[in-house]
């Protein structure tokens, strides 16, 4: 076993950083999915009858929520069972260096999650008192998620372009 | 006595992965006390619907507590299953 | 191993910074998803409303967009069209 | 005397790791805070609920305290159970 | 091939430091996003208003973008007119 | 005089470690403050249960405590009863 | 060609310490922001009283971006009337 | 003139580590203001229950303040009474 | 030329210091601005009572204001009468 | 002229920890300006009650300004008498 600090091990060590880092994501959706819990729980209280409606929009709602959470637990895998920057030889310190910055730009996802379990508990909130206007109200939910998500996507083309298709490493 | 290696350097690398990766539980913490919150005010108003808010409660926060368990999961993969070293 | 050239780490702490840049995507979805939640429940209180007040959501969800979009375009020049390196 | 070893440099960052580890703390803190302002406040409304308020708030906050423990878990792994000095 | 010279290490650190400013976006973001929520509201429940309220959510909401624009500038001087290098 | 050995760079970093976990205290800190208000509120609207009040905010502000109190052992433990200078 | 001199180092961490000092906007963002939508609600409920809820509103807003102006001048003397490198 | 010594870099973190601690402080500042602001309210509200209302304040915040203590505790700790450099 | 001196380090980390120091105007910009939209909100429904509406909001952001000061001056300090190089 | 000294190192780090320790003033600013907007709001609706409101507000508020006293003694100790120094 090479036992001196190699190109290899100074990548797979600020891969294990930016791993970590990429997890921080996960505030977001604990956040977020939790106020919609707790909206959930009131709606309940509120109108006991419509419970099962209401807890399925939580759900929806929650499961739109999760999006960043996954995002950040799909690139922490990459990086750690098919870490693509482990094969370069040359660049060691951009190589490492983009492993960090891909797990820091990840947790962006902090945003989304958090602001799409609060569209999720206002969702939820809403259907429990008017379970007629459903239609009109998810909808507006789902596309109000959708608008909060574009942040997170950002995050994760960079995270992406630094991981698959490093343009730094080129400049060198 | 060994001196620095690459194997140490990643090992070390990971303890710190590990401990970012733990602070994914803000969220869930935060979250789940919002529901238990929101709960224990539902349980007041209406004593007769407990069972139905205690279960959207704990189901909402089932849901919460995922990314979390996500964060625990990598720390875990990093000290007991680390996969970085074997590719060195 | 090669030596850490000038060239080198500024291309490193680039990937860094680029990655720093896109932490400000955290307002935004914060701040959308309080607008989407709001959206959502003026829509189910003022049904007959729902045109304006979606458009009203959308309108200053889009403003709300600029400092993610900000920091976007930093990380792509950083990665893109990095002015340091020809300063060098 | 010992110089920095690979060892040395795994346990430093070990310490780092556990001190990170318990800022996930600040979740469980600050919902379980919510809970207990909530649960105050549903008792004072309705006195006679008092017993299935608190009960709901207690459940919730154990809930909400997992995130807590488990970088608590991390932590004391990471000081007395090291895994990741075996792997050296 | 160069080494590592002062110039080097000033323009690496320009590209955190242009990282580290844009995370003031993360403010207006929320605060943007909040006003977006609250004028949707307010146009569902007031119609006949509507041109007063997205009129005070736009000028309230660029109040709130300058210091999301200060941070673009402290990074873009450090990108494209970085005076630290002209001091070395 | 001593030069740097593996021995003071586990002890240094048990400094920062310790640091690190005090940060955990922001949460019980939000949360009683949270609780605490919640309490003053409900006690200004029902005075004559003030006592169940004030009982369920200090049961509910107890086990708010619990992960800065995590946060303050694990520091205690890297600075009085350190273990891993133990393994070096 | 000029190796790392102790001027350049100072100069790196004054394009660090720029960007830190930024990060203070994040505060007037939100709470700005957060004016902005209580202007917005309240010109659409007492549309009479525009004048002065918009005028309160400036004037709050105002206040609240002090400390953002405090980060944005340290960051431009760190860049463009540096004390420090004077020191040297 | 000395080197760094290992007892050189062990305070150089613990004056780190007592900076960090002190973070902490965040907490107890939301919180007791929230605890400041429901009280002024109440107060406002239910000026008879005045005593009461306070008092209540006052006693959440002590709950509340705890843990900004213990980042206090471990900082001065730290910087006065430090265990660390007694075992090198 | 000089080359990196134990007063250059010094210099270069109250540069980031400093930097540091300001991010407590966070606070401060998120409290004031939360008062503004108060303060609006009430002059909207009490016209009659503005003026101590006003006053009142002014004082409370007077008093918030504080710890975004000291962070100030701690960086004024730092940059301007550095009292560390001095105990070189 | 001097190389970089154990003293220096020790410095160095006094000033990050100044820096860091400032950002506790984070937690009085969000809190007070709450209390501020509290305030403000309680005097439109309670005019009468305008004593007692604004009395109650500054008491909270102080007790919530500790944490951020705390952190300015830690930063003026490191600055100005600095203890790390003497253990040396
Ligand atoms: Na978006
Ligand atoms: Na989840
Ligand atoms: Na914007
Ligand atoms: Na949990
Ligand atoms: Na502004
Ligand atoms: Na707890
Ligand atoms: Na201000
Ligand atoms: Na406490
Ligand atoms: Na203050
Ligand atoms: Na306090």
């Amino acid at each position: 076993m090479d036992q001196s600090i190699n190109a290899r091990a100074i990548i797979l060590a600020a891969s294990a950083i930016g791993v970590g880092f990429a997890m921080i994501a996960g505030i977001g959706p604990g956040i977020g999915q939790g106020y919609a819990a707790g909206k959930g729980a009131e709606a309940v209280s509120m109108n006991p009858k419509s419970g099962k409606q209401v807890t399925m929009i939580m759900l929806l709602g929650a499961a739109v929520a999760e999006t960043s959470g996954i995002l950040a637990l799909v690139v922490a895998l990459i990086m750690l069972y098919a870490n693509p920057l482990v094969g370069f030889t040359t660049g060691t310190i951009v190589v490492a260096a983009s492993a960090i910055g891909a797990g820091l730009a990840m947790i962006a996802g902090i945003g989304p999650g958090v602001g799409q379990g609060y569209a999720a508990g206002k969702g939820t909130e809403t259907v429990g008192k008017r379970p007629a206007l459903q239609g009109p109200i998810i909808r507006t939910m789902f596309l109000g998620q959708a608008v909060a998500q574009t942040t997170g996507i950002y995050a994760l083309i960079i995270a992406l372009v630094l991981l698959f298709a490093n343009p730094l490493i080129r400049l060198l | 006595m060994e001196p620095i290696t690459g194997r140490a350097l990643v090992l070390a690398a990971s303890a710190i992965g590990a401990g970012l990766a733990m602070i994914a539980g803000i969220g869930p913490g935060i979250g789940q006390g919002y529901a238990a919150g929101k709960g224990a005010e539902g349980v007041g108003r209406q004593p007769e619907a407990q069972g139905d808010i205690v279960r959207t409660m704990l189901l909402g926060a089932a849901v919460a507590e995922t990314t979390g368990i996500y964060g625990l999961i990598i720390a875990l993969i990093l000290l007991f299953a680390n996969p970085l070293v074997g590719m060195l």
